[in-house]
């Protein structure tokens, strides 16, 4: 469960947000909306989600936010990752009927574990859409990727890119049955009142051991229960978490 | 003979390393990464009288090698643990320590009760020192009259050893010791976390919703070291210390300043196969700088190797 | 205006930044570096009544992102510091705070008399919490009665506002604080370092041949900023705030814990720059963070911008 | 004062004993027997002899002793190095008639700034010997190095390699009025003791700041009072220095 995978390279692809993609030891089959608990320099590993698996390489896609995911971007070709993981579990891709209308909807850094989740829902069949929310024009990555799967619509707080305001202002929810979603925690809070059929949401609630041990990601749920954002999540139907 | 073998009241430890409480939940995470009767006995998480949710979220925050923890006790409660944990925890050929906390010296003494009654548990953990819950925790472990108090009132309910964990957070960890060894503890384990906090500088406020929390991890070994080096003279019974432990050099060094075991914490979120990583590393390593059993080095620091001679 | 200006108790601040005692030496080494009269202030090495060698070596041991120390007040007493250090001092514009260390009250009163007249020295910071040495320092430090007593008597025979340095080893440093608030304390400096040890696994001995040192550095970061939050709320004399700052963010989270100037220590051997370097960086982190002056933000963490509007 | 030096390559040259050639920003004249201290994972820098210099290349000698020296073992081309120096006062080269006999003797890891100041010393027409002592045969290097600069003899204790014994055992102190050494500190002491008539000892003490502002390094001298090893020394005459 823990591996060193290698650095084939970084790229900035937007101002602040990188991409790393890395070769693991082997050809590994994972499901979508699934992280890698990754260590870098600081003591705690860092959760970051995989936005991409082909064959052996895997791509995460980050935002520089403090020590951890600027070491993440300072690393080199050649240079080892120590991953845990895959970990937690993802969106119920194979459990979606191929003839319903997806729509994937993220925020920020909650983009990336949706371009392999729709690349995923693509491969089935199912003929999804996505609205990508982002501060402003220098901060949106992987529009163009994203538009090889299917129609896609950027939105900016600024306006200075796609449709100026928040994702829910580009969301048009009845010509959607099912909604995927990841991204910052009042966007999600603000989708669980969406009237749709199915609604998955991503939550990233800070973590210890991101493997159930340390009770640092816990959420509550409406039975007045709790569940564990790394291991029982990070993906939960909208109904059964409280954000 | 096993080079690693250590006996402590209640507790035959094939070797020295255990999991810390709260540290490993109730081991059913970490028995997906490992066979847990590798260990040498593991420290249960926190169990109070009734389920406790613990505090808010964010519960975690980092700093210079160090991790802030305000949990709060989050468990199931006792009956709970029993009854839901312990089958479990009791498959394994190791043995199991719980860790006891409470809000009055009535909880803690209930929990013990019950608990210690039962055969998967070899020894209580009497647990004031946690940094994190509004009452109970830290206030009976920073006043030497009121753990010696407590020490008493749970030695008294309890079918297995007790062994008393000190928080660091005091101005005399020996007067605490020497309190507790008098009050009738059969062990002491040590150290608890420090009390800290980190601030948010894009909100200006604090990152953990309790405000603080309790520092552990390698940025407070050298605390540990110290105290453990200075309780270890003066106190009779055995310590099992804690406090940054990360690698094979930490547990020797622990065992050198006094400990006859050693738990390790938050390493466990770092690498989930710690525990078991360092078993298999100590024979080389004892190999390596010449020692024969574990415990001949134990508190060589302070000359015990002469007082053993 | 200048919005990194700080007023303080005998100390017009051109900014809040200033190196701690004993990291900085008297200057001399750093001005080959760049020009001290960028600082806020400088706090010297602790001086004491006669000359001293101070510990034998080694007295610097490492840990996870902690230095240890145990230089033991090694000085040229104080009339030495005062012949042939401060007149070197005395050419930059910026503000020179005395560090006070002795045995015996009565070496803490000389040194202070004899120094405070000095008017290169605009400050004296009384030095009640070095754990390195045998007699004198961390005693003051852990006993409120002591550390007031103290206070009280080096007031009385100071020409210059007293600023009081906090041990961190203590059960209650707020019961510290207002013990010395109520003395007469001009203001507080918090926090010096916690007691560590490290032991060498090769030779089972500490590696300090003090064998206990004082722990520095990021490592106890989380621990001053708790410290600083909790007294900042109880007394009304300014703190100036230490303990592992790195970071232009780590200065903003002391002001935001409460303190109203930043002192940094360890730092200074990691980088020889750093202060100018957090000077030149602090003004372009508050523009992003919208802080209008350094002062604006002070205690925020605890609402203490509540309080002011 | 403060660089980046860049890591040109990275080479075992003994059992734990790694070279490390980097590049600096700029040519620099470097006498030898400074240091450079170096910024790794730690937090305190590590002080690391100046083995040689040549044009903009700077060569590092080390023994893998903790993390500090693990992670410049570990670096690879191309990384950066944190580099605060060169500090202290080396060898006397300058000083040094060139008619006079030296011997450069030098123990582990206080061989290798030895190896520059030989070459500085043969530069300047001065003839010299070296006597090099290990522990074992796998733990040598730089024999070859040395050779070319001078007679040069080999000593471990176990005898696996050149002369069974300490240099101690190969010195013939009156072939010579000029002693160069570093190395252990019982090493230098017993050296303190040899009849010759110029003796200079560098020493390696544990260090802070490296600058001469922290007092860990201090070294007690004979008229009672003390050196800082990192900004008096490292180098000092034999005499000046109580070990
Ligand atoms: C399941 C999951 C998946 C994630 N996937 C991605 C991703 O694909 N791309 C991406 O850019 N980010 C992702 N994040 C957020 C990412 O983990 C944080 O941005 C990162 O941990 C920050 O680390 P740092 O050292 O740079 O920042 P610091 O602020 O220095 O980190 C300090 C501590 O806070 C935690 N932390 C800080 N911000 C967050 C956050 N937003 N969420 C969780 N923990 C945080 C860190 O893990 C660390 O323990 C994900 C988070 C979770 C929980
Ligand atoms: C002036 C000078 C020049 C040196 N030149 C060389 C050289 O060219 N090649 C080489 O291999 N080594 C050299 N050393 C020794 C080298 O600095 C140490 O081996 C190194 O610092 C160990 O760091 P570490 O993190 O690997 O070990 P750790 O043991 O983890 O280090 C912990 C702390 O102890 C200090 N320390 C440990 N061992 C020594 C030591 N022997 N001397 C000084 N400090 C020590 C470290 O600097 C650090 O602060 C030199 C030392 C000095 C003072
Ligand atoms: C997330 C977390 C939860 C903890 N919970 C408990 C607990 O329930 N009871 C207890 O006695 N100690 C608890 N501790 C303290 C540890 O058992 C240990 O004493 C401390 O973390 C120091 O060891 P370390 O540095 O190896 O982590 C907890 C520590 C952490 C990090
Ligand atoms: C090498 C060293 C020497 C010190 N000497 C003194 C001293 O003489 N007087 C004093 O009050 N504090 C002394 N201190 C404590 C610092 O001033 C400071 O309080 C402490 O190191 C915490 O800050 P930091 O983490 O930024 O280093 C010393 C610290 C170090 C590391
Ligand atoms: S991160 Fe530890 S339980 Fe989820
Ligand atoms: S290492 Fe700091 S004075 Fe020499």
């Amino acid at each position: 469960m823990i591996e060193l995978l290698t650095v084939v390279s970084t790229k900035k692809v937007a101002v602040n947000a990188t991409a790393l993609i890395c070769r693991m030891p082997e050809v590994k089959k994972i499901e979508p909306g699934r992280f890698m608990h990754l260590r870098v320099g600081p003591l705690l590993r860092r959760p970051i989600s995989i936005a991409n698996v082909e064959g052996d390489l895997i791509t995460f896609l980050f935002k520089e936010i403090g020590q951890g995911t600027k070491e993440l971007a300072s690393l080199r070709p050649g240079d080892f990752v120590d991953a845990l993981g895959p970990l937690g579990n993802g969106f119920p891709v194979n459990l979606i009927d191929p003839t319903s209308r997806v729509v994937l909807v993220g925020g920020g850094i909650g983009v990336p574990p949706l371009y392999y989740t729709m690349r995923k829902l693509v491969e089935r069949g199912v003929t999804c859409e996505a609205i990508l929310g982002f501060d402003t024009a220098d901060s949106v990555f992987y529009e163009e990727e994203f538009k090889k799967l299917g129609p896609t619509t950027i939105t900016t707080v600024d306006g200075t890119a796609g449709i100026q305001g928040f994702v829910t202002t580009a969301l048009t929810p009845e010509r959607f049955d099912t909604l995927l979603a990841c991204g910052p925690e009042p966007m999600l809070r603000s989708l669980q009142t969406v009237p749709i059929q199915d609604c998955f949401l991503s939550i990233e609630n800070r973590m210890g051991c991101g493997i159930g041990a340390c009770f640092a990601c816990v959420c509550k749920t409406p039975d007045g229960n709790y569940v564990k954002t790394c291991s029982d999540g990070p993906v939960f139907r909208a109904e059964a978490v409280i954000l | 003979m096993n080079r690693l073998a250590v006996t402590l009241p209640g507790l035959n430890l094939k070797n020295p390393i255990m999991p810390a409480s709260g540290c490993f939940g109730f081991g059913e995470e970490f028995a997906k990464f490992y066979d847990l009767s590798v260990l040498g006995g593991i420290m249960i998480k926190a169990a109070t009288g009734e389920e406790r949710y613990g505090n808010p979220t964010p519960r975690v925050a980092e700093s210079g090698m160090g991790m802030l923890n305000a949990i709060g006790l989050q468990n199931p409660g006792v009956e709970g643990i029993i009854e839901t944990k312990l089958p479990f925890l009791g498959q394994f050929d190791t043995e199991i320590i719980a860790n006891v906390a409470g809000s009055t010296p009535e909880e803690y003494e209930a929990v013990t009760r019950l608990i210690s009654q039962n055969p998967v548990i070899k020894a209580i953990e009497l647990n004031i020192s946690c940094p994190n819950v509004k009452s109970g925790g830290l206030q009976f472990g920073t006043d030497p009259k009121m753990a010696a108090e407590l020490t008493r009132r749970v030695k008294a309910v309890s079918d297995k050893p007790v062994y008393v964990k000190l928080s660091p957070n005091v101005t005399s960890i020996v007067e605490m010791a020497q309190a507790v060894e008098q009050a009738g503890a059969d062990g002491l384990t040590m150290i608890n976390t420090l009390v800290g906090m980190r601030i948010d500088v894009r909100t200006g406020q604090p990152i953990l919703a309790n405000r603080i929390g309790g520092l552990s991890g390698p940025a407070i070994k050298p605390v540990a070291i110290r105290m453990i080096h200075d309780v270890a003279q003066v106190v009779e019974i055995p310590i099992i210390g804690m406090g940054g432990v990360m690698e094979v050099d930490d547990v020797l060094e622990m065992i050198y300043a006094g400990a006859s075991a050693v738990a390790v914490g938050t390493a466990n979120f770092v690498n989930p196969f710690i525990c078991q990583e360092l078993i298999a590393a100590l024979p080389k390593r004892m190999d390596e700088l010449g020692i024969e059993h574990i415990l001949d080095i134990r508190g060589n620091a302070y000359g015990a190797a002469l007082h053993r001679a």
